[in-house]
């Protein structure tokens, strides 16, 4: 139950944070912290709870619960959290935190109705790493997009309205996809045994091979790798990023960019097997070609966001990769480098946003020397910016590294070119270090250094970091089992009955 | 007190931390304290180590801190593994790296931003150490890559001037190529022999692989391709010389004593996988004839003092990495030794007297600074004579006649690679004392200022050339016998017969000889050549090193750019703009339809009527 | 006509006392408050009747009009709508400033255009078809160009007249057309009896179909929406938007399944291009549309687009879908109208359909900036809206009828209509400074509005959140209109022609 | 019944239906539109009357009264939104409504 009391929490929170706008503009900010507080203790405590096989022993469902929602079309609200999903709510909560403590730099008109926005949309995310009934996972996969793009296109820079219509525009209409695929799944379910389910366990279990499995399995497909961001589908990323305000844009990479990951782990290979092997060595190739050309265009930027953004998208070619390479290493590397990338990239948005919070641009020809004017910010940048090239120690690497590991099997060459991707994320990152702290100091008057706050939270991102890089044990064996079960339930040729003791 | 090992590693890390966080604070004397301090501890902790480890009948001590990650049959630790070659090792870098330390309290008396330096030398310390002491090939990579940060961090230290970033984004760039390579070696042993574990993979990689299969050769190859980006050899060897941008006792640790060493570590630890696959241990071997003599001709045509000896390094590399081809391991990791004292002796003399010559750095504008600075150069003259490997006097003739024999009496192209190594060690003799002459003789040009040379920085230097000469006597090819095969020395006794013996002795002679000829006789029929139009036309050549610098700008950093500068605006958007294009062209041909007359609207109700009824015909 | 009869036809009766009542009242002094309350007392009487009229359902009475749980429930949808059209011209026409116009005749019109309504709903034979067509069809004509005083309404009223009444010749000439192949003017006969110019009958079928895509807005049909929705007040337009359409698609869906005339190309082909062009153009056409009763207009095009999949995909599940759609649709719309309607931009007494007027409205007007985003947010179809259910079943009819071309259509519609919908929800929500007319010139307390508004304003938020997060009441309701009663009318004893050939090969 | 065969009867209502169909597409003046309005609908009106013949049965007859009455409804509004034109604009001329569009 604690999943639902949890989104429940999150939502409540959102309206109480706008409510209490009404006695000071402090009040929404203090009520938004507490929120993610008791988020935090819930979710530890539901993980250790898990580590310690108190919940459910044995099946990999930690938390689970079920009640009738519109029984005609046996839709319920079927909620279930297993390691894979665990994982990446504890990842949600630590980076709404971070991100409701950072939301000050450049959110200062309505907070009441931001903190709203920001709480309901982590509540939606809470509810599609948890929602076990397709309809349920829909509703909340929508639902989640409209409050962040309200983020974007209130409290964000100058072209904000239009990149949150991209956004919008970009994510939504591949969700329509999304729901043809549900719906022509549940359908071609029907038609098979005559009874009406959304739910993703019988869904599972029922290993029919219809006509059009591909297709269906393309209409999932395409609208997780819209979200990931796969590459042909990524024109949204860079232009969300840029403008959306730093909370919206640490809560955009850190949170919402995994639920496309996390679909494609979860619906993807385990519902439609064959298809999905067919579609694996096209997926990993788009997957390579992600990293590089990500790597070339993050380059390119010349506004720090844009580079940020387009790191993102090479970053997520390796989830890409690790999930349709379909081995339990490459799965662990990939949801380790979600989790990583989460972190990293999390605070190198905060590092923008501070940036440009003093500079008043985030133009990088506009910066350069600034490593004389403060360099605390240009340390803790330095740290993020070098675990987001992959520096072993820090978590990045032990996802890239594992991706690669379970990528090996699948296909020489496309581990071979990855690892190109590794050396091309050296130059971007560093480029960026150069281009913002190095060089002659031209004397921009806003230059100061951190104040304690902004480096106590980064510190503890750094803490995350360098933790999950050198002691990632205690993730890898809480996403272990249900990455092993998902695995069992890719082989294509499985007997029906060995997947009802998956469930229950 | 062989327990005690992890805190080899974990003093000058906890050194940095306290830096990193605390540094602020510190006042500079604190900084300069815990800099020096943390490492010199880590080594007097070494030396304890050592005496442990000698009373230890084992042939190693390992130590196992934590499980690192365990995932679907592979797991890594954070380990330890003690053996006499990462005993020599540790040592070495912890003792030379003390000592570099104390001498830059000295260089860099007036400069800020102390904290930040001396931050980077403990974390680079804190990381060689775990390269060198690492039990699985992961973890080993962790300083690796380590390693490569630091030298990035502390080549950009004068961070205001553009090119000295620009020197260490190559310098990482360019290892980070070689890294990628090691990377994806290491991802091939897992996937075929299932764990990193470097004892382990000693016996289990005979029994898996045979020897000559595909499977080592490429093990094998890759390893080499981060060996050769991380020790600067052919042809990743282009990032070394810009690496002189930063400040001469990071020069003299990173890139001449330890971290460009790492390579030959590397493949010296993994000698059972060299010996799986024998054409990568001869391609080894020809890598490292070829780059000593590409290495030794540049040098030889560089004017700038830091470059010269950055050539020398991957000169001698190339000895080392010639003798680890040729299997003779235990000589290679003894000339490693006596290199890191001699050649960080130079560059801390040469540290010395461009701080005095307010940063001149060309030889040719030197002179005659024998009597004003005689302490660096006795110094530079005794790393030279080692350098130059002159007999009996000096540690390097030990070391690189040793190479040169065992090269030599090699089973396969023995012959070949001594020829290269001979030459070698005459180029060597003649570019060394070109400096010398050039710097420390003739007339004086530029007048250093009087300052007297604080203590900490003299007293390094003393050390060093003590070492540096009477370093040979160390035998450590001995001790390092139990760990590393001996060489196929085909039937050859262990020591060179006399007659060979004399003939090493008298290149560095002859190289001696012609270089006091060129630059301090300045007569004879060599000055004629010397200034012949042939190598008038070979000097730029050399002085470029050979042209790879050039080749790669024009093979990959203005593709790179341009490619970068085609893409910049996201051709993958354009799709999308293009239906935002035709949704909106849409919308105007149609708003013109609602022209607002009624008669229209009949009309095209009528057409619509038309249509259906004609569509009812056709069907 | 037993006592059964008279019960099946409760609603219909109730409705036709009222009217009859009204008239008489009409006469009377002070009779504009008596048929203020008369209005919508009538139409809830008629909404109660329906569980009465539900007993004997499914019963034909007389051949024209068969009463089972389709018709029922569409009457259901469609007494709502016009309880909600009532309440909403009431509070509208209150707002206006001058002297209020005399609405006993609006509310008489309203009843009489509902009447028809409710016939079309149970029509299986031509003479009843045409009897509620015109009845809907003609009131509407005065209702649209109700105000007298402004010249808008009567553009509108004068457009809609022209084009309805070619649409009702059309439709006219397509029933004679049947007539003379089939010999019979009930539905069900149609399909059994064998003609001798089958060709008539297709012909038949494909001018009833243009007769329908006039009335439901359809592209190449659609042209009088976008004029008819500006220039007659909101409750009409609201009207026009749910009422009429509904009881059209109702008559169509039963007239289609009944005939099977989508067994044969031409009809279906026609539709499906039709509909195909209807989701794209429409949603086209309101891509940068600046006056928001036109953009309403053009959405209201491309969902009676989206409609047109359960019309295709038919049987039960196409019923259900159908009516689930449109109950979604007319709450959204209702909704979005009410507040066009109810918002008083400046003195002028004009509605607010200026794109100005919802310029940073949310800092002003919180509320009904809220409600109004919400509908938006239903008519672009996003989850725990009612307006997702309603796309729910537009996908799911696509699907069950494999029509994919048109779900291609349904998501490519969709995701454009995304676009125009978002961009005005973001507008309500822009930065005040970026407001174009002056803030104060709106009332800016919200008492400007009267108590019965603020009730409906509710009643919609909470209809349509509510049914969004919890749609089984609606589902369940609707599952009745799938048991379309396949009942056979009575055999009519009539002479068998000669030639004995089905129509449809 | 005659020996009129019904197609000619269908024919002439067709030709009928289409000038009216013309005349409402052609003429400008709205009084002329409303003429030709009720053009089509008796052409309608014809056809029914021709197919109640043809079939013997009186309701095509029956539909024909309701055209009829149908068709005096729809004239009877569309006579007084006319003559509100008129007095507004001052002209009958159809398309000088044109200020609703785009």
């Amino acid at each position: 139950m604690t999943l639902v009391w949890l989104i429940g929490l999150l939502l409540a929170g959102g309206v109480v944070a706008w409510g209490g706008e009404r006695f000071g503009s402090a009040w929404p900010r203090s009520i938004a912290v507490t929120v993610m507080l008791i988020a935090l203790v819930m979710v530890l405590g539901l993980w250790s709870g898990a580590a310690t096989g108190v919940v459910t022993p044995g099946g990999p469902w930690i938390a689970h619960v079920e009640a009738d929602w519109i029984p005609r079309f046996g839709i319920a609200f079927h909620f279930g959290a297993d390691g894979l999903s665990l994982v990446l709510v504890v990842l949600t909560i630590i980076l709404g935190f971070a991100a409701v403590i950072a939301a000050n730099i450049d959110v200062k008109e309505r907070v009441g109705f931001f903190h709203f926005n920001l709480l309901w949309t982590l509540a939606g995310a809470v509810g599609v790493f948890t929602a076990l009934d397709l309809f349920l996972f829909f509703v909340f996969w929508e639902a989640m997009l409209i409050p962040m793009a309200l983020i974007i296109a209130l409290w964000g820079h100058e072209k904000r309205r239009a990149a949150a219509l991209k956004f919008v525009l970009f994510t939504q209409g591949s969700g329509l996809l999304l729901f043809a695929a549900i719906l022509a799944l549940v359908f071609a379910h029907y038609g098979d045994t005559g009874l009406w389910t959304f739910d993703y366990l019988t869904l599972l279990a029922a290993e029919g091979s219809w006509p059009g499995n591909l297709w269906i399995l393309l209409g999932f497909v395409i609208a997780f790798a819209v979200k990931l961001p796969m590459v042909p589908l990524h024109s949204w990323l860079p232009d969300a990023h840029t403008e959306a305000p730093t909370a919206g844009s640490v809560v955009l990479a850190g949170v919402l960019l995994k639920t496309g990951g996390y679909g494609l782990i979860r619906f993807t290979a385990p519902l439609f097997p064959e298809a999905a092997q067919l579609l694996a060595p096209y997926a990993m190739a788009l997957g390579v070609f992600g990293i590089l050309y990500g790597a070339v265009l993050a380059y390119a930027q010349s506004d720090f966001k844009r580079l940020v953004a387009y790191s993102s998208v090479s970053h997520m070619g390796f989830v890409l990769l690790g999930v349709f390479a379909a081995t339990l290493w490459s799965l662990q590397g990939a949801v380790i480098q979600m989790l990583a990338h989460g972190l990293s990239t999390g605070g190198l948005f905060i590092m923008a946003g501070l940036l440009q919070h003093r500079l008043g641009t985030r133009d990088m020809q506009r910066f350069g020397g600034l490593w004389a004017g403060m360099p605390r910010l240009g340390a803790l940048t330095l740290i993020f910016a070098v675990a987001a090239l992959g520096l072993p120690g820090l978590a990045n690497f032990v996802g890239e590294f594992l991706v690669l590991l379970g990528t090996w099997e699948r296909s020489v060459w496309a581990a071979a070119f990855a690892a190109l991707g590794m050396v091309g994320a050296v130059i971007y990152a560093l480029a960026l270090i150069q281009r913002t702290f190095h060089g002659a100091p031209h004397g921009n008057p806003g230059v100061r250094d951190l104040d304690p706050r902004a480096v106590g939270l980064l510190a503890v991102l750094v803490l995350l970091l360098a933790g999950l890089g050198l002691a990632p044990q205690p993730v890898l064996d809480t996403t272990a089992p249900a990455l092993e079960a998902l695995l069992r339930l890719s082989e294509p040729a499985i007997l029906a009955g060995e997947v009802a003791s998956h469930g229950l | 007190m062989v327990g005690l090992l992890f805190l080899v590693p974990l003093l000058p890390f906890l050194g940095f931390l306290v830096l990193l966080v605390g540094g602020g604070r510190l006042p500079r004397r604190a900084v300069e304290a815990i800099g020096v301090g943390s490492v010199a501890l880590s080594f007097a902790v070494a030396v304890l180590v050592a005496i442990g480890f000698a009373g230890l009948e084992g042939e190693s001590y390992r130590q196992t801190l934590w499980r690192w990650m365990a995932t679907g049959g592979f797991s890594a630790d954070i380990g330890l593994w003690l053996d006499p070659l990462s005993l020599v090792m540790m040592l070495v870098v912890t003792g030379v790296g003390a000592l570099i330390l104390l001498y830059s309290v000295g260089f860099l008396r007036g400069e800020a931003g102390a904290r930040r330096y001396f931050a980077a030398m403990t974390l680079f310390v804190a990381s060689m150490l775990v390269l060198v002491l690492a039990d699985n090939l992961l973890f080993l990579y962790l300083g690796w890559e380590g390693v490569g940060l630091c030298s990035y961090l502390l080549i950009g230290f004068w961070y205001r001037e553009p090119a000295n970033g620009a020197a260490a984004r190559k310098a990482f760039l360019v290892t980070r190529i070689g890294d990628a390579a090691l990377l994806l070696g290491l991802v091939l042993i897992v996937a075929s022999l299932g764990t990193l574990d470097i004892p382990v993979l000693q016996d289990r990689a005979p029994e898996a692989w045979t020897a000559g299969s595909t499977l080592p050769v490429a093990a094998a190859a890759l390893l080499l391709a981060g060996a050769v980006g991380k020790s600067a050899q052919l042809p990743l060897q282009v990032w070394l010389p810009d690496a002189m941008a930063g400040p001469s006792p990071v020069s003299a640790l990173i890139h001449a004593a330890t971290m460009v060493t790492a390579g030959v570590y590397l493949i010296a630890r993994m000698h059972g996988l060299y010996a799986l696959a024998p054409a990568v241990q001869t391609a080894v071997a020809a890598i490292g004839a070829l780059t000593l003599l590409l290495a030794a001709i540049s040098a030889l045509g560089q004017s700038d003092i830091k470059r010269v000896l950055a050539w020398s390094t991957i000169s001698q590399i190339g000895y080392m990495v010639m003798a680890l081809g040729a299997g003779a391991w235990g000589a290679a990791i003894f000339h490693f030794m006596t290199h890191a004292f001699f050649k960080a002796l130079l560059f801390l003399a040469a540290g010395l007297v461009i701080l005095r010559l307010h940063e001149e750095h060309d030889i040719r504008r030197m002179g005659g600074l024998a009597m004003k600075l005689p302490v660096s150069f006795a110094g530079f003259l005794a790393g030279a004579a080692s350098l130059a490997a002159l007999p009996v006097v000096t540690a390097g003739a030990y070391s690189k006649d040793l190479i040169l024999w065992q090269v030599a009496a090699s089973t396969e192209g023995g012959l070949l690679l001594w020829l290269a190594g001979a030459i070698g060690a005459v180029l060597t003799a003649l570019y060394i004392f070109k400096a010398v002459f050039l710097v420390f003789f003739g007339p004086m040009q530029t007048a250093p200022e009087p300052a007297p040379a604080s203590p900490a920085m003299l007293g390094p230097i003393v050390v060093l050339a003590v070492l540096a000469v009477f370093g040979g006597g160390l035998a450590v090819p001995a001790q390092l016998a139990g760990t590393l095969p001996a060489p196929p020395l085909a039937g050859a006794p262990g020591h060179p017969p006399l007659a060979f013996a004399l003939v090493s002795a008298a290149l560095p002679l002859l190289g001696l000889a012609i270089a006091w000829a060129l630059y301090v006789g300045r007569r004879g029929p060599l000055t004629g050549l010397a200034a012949s139009r042939a190598v008038a036309r070979a000097a730029p050549v050399a002085a470029a090193g050979f042209g790879f610098d050039a080749l790669y700008e024009r093979l990959f950093v203005r593709p790179w750019h341009a490619l970068a500068r085609t893409l910049r605006d996201d051709p993958a958007d354009r799709p999308a703009a293009g239906l935002a294009g035709l949704s909106l062209g849409g919308y105007r041909l149609l708003r013109e339809t609602q022209t607002g007359r009624v008669r229209w609207y009949a009309a095209s109700l009528a057409g619509g009527m038309a249509a259906a009824l004609a569509l009812g015909v056709l069907s | 006509m037993v006592f059964e009869d008279f019960l099946a036809l409760a609603p219909l009766l109730v409705l036709a006392v009222a009217i009859v009542i009204g008239l008489l009242v009409a006469a009377l002094p002070g009779s504009d408050r008596m048929m203020a309350g008369l209005t919508p007392l009538a139409l809830v009487l008629a909404l109660a009747s329906l569980p009465m009229a539900a007993e004997t359902a499914p019963r034909l009475v007389t051949p024209l009009l068969l009463v089972d749980g389709y018709a029922l429930v569409f009457s259901g949808l469609i007494l709502v709508a016009a309880l909600l059209v009532a309440v909403l011209s009431r509070a509208a026409f209150a707002g206006r400033p001058g002297r209020p116009p005399r609405l006993q005749e609006f509310d008489l019109l309203l009843l009489l255009a509902v009447l028809g309504a409710l016939v079309l709903t149970g029509a299986t034979h031509m003479i009843s078809f045409v009897i509620g067509l015109e009845l809907l069809s003609i009131p509407l004509l005065a209702l649209i160009a109700y105000p007298r005083d402004e010249p808008l309404p009567l553009e509108a009223g004068l457009k809609y007249l022209v084009i309805a009444g070619v649409s009702s010749a059309t439709l006219f000439f397509g029933l004679a057309l049947i007539y003379a192949a089939t010999g019979t003017m009930d539905f069900a006969a149609i399909a059994r009896t064998p003609t001798a110019h089958p060709a008539f009958v297709v012909a038949g079928l494909v001018l009833v179909l243009v007769a329908g895509g006039f009335k439901l807005s359809l592209i190449p049909f659609h042209m009088w929406a976008p004029d008819v929705y500006q220039g007659a007040p909101a409750p009409v337009t609201a009207f026009v938007g749910t009422v009429s359409k509904a009881a059209v698609f109702a008559l169509l869906f039963r007239l289609f399944e009944a005939t099977g005339a989508l067994a044969s190309p031409a009809p279906l082909w026609s539709l499906s291009a039709i509909a195909f062009a209807s989701m794209i153009g429409g949603n086209l056409l309101a891509l940068l549309q600046q006056n928001v009763k036109r953009l309403l207009a053009y959405s209201s095009i491309a969902h009676f687009g989206y409609l047109m999949v359960p019309l295709l995909a038919g049987g039960t599940f196409g019923a259900e879908a159908g009516l689930a759609y449109l109950a979604g649709y007319s709450v959204t719309l209702i909704g979005a109208l009410a507040v066009v309607g109810l918002l008083r931009p400046d003195a002028s007494g004009r509605e607010a359909e200026r794109w100005s007027d919802y310029q940073g409205l949310f800092r002003r007007r919180p509320w009904l900036a809220g409600l109004f985003a919400l509908m938006l947010l239903s008519l672009a179809g996003i989850p725990l809206t009612l307006g997702f259910i309603a796309k729910l079943y537009a996908f799911a009819a696509g699907i069950d009828g494999a029509a994919w071309l048109l779900l291609a259509g349904l998501i490519a519609g969709s995701t454009i209509g995304l676009f125009y919908y978002l961009r005005l929800a973001l507008a309500l929500f822009a930065p005040a400074g970026a407001v174009a007319g002056p803030a104060d010139a709106m009332p800016a307390d919200a008492t400007g509005l009267t108590l019965p508004a603020r009730g409906l304003l509710a009643a919609l938020a909470v209809a349509l959140v509510g049914l969004g997060l919890w749609p089984q009441p609606l589902i369940g309701l609707v599952r009745e209109a799938g048991t379309l009663a396949a009942t056979e009318p009575p055999a009519l004893s009539r002479p068998d022609p000669t030639e004995a050939r089905s129509w449809t090969e | 019944m005659t020996g009129l065969p019904m197609i000619w009867g269908l024919g002439l209502a067709a030709i009928l239906f289409v000038l009216g169909l013309l005349g409402v597409l052609v003429r400008r003046n709205i009084l002329f539109m409303l003429v030709s309005l009720e053009v089509m609908l008796n052409a309608a009106g014809l056809a029914f009357v021709v197919a109640g013949a043809r079939w013997g049965d009186a309701d095509g007859q029956v539909m024909f009264l309701i055209i009829l009455t149908v068709a005096a409804a729809e004239v009877a509004v569309g006579l007084a939104l006319a003559l509100q034109l008129f007095r507004r604009t001052g002209s009958v001329d159809a398309d000088a409504a044109m200020r609703l569009r785009g």
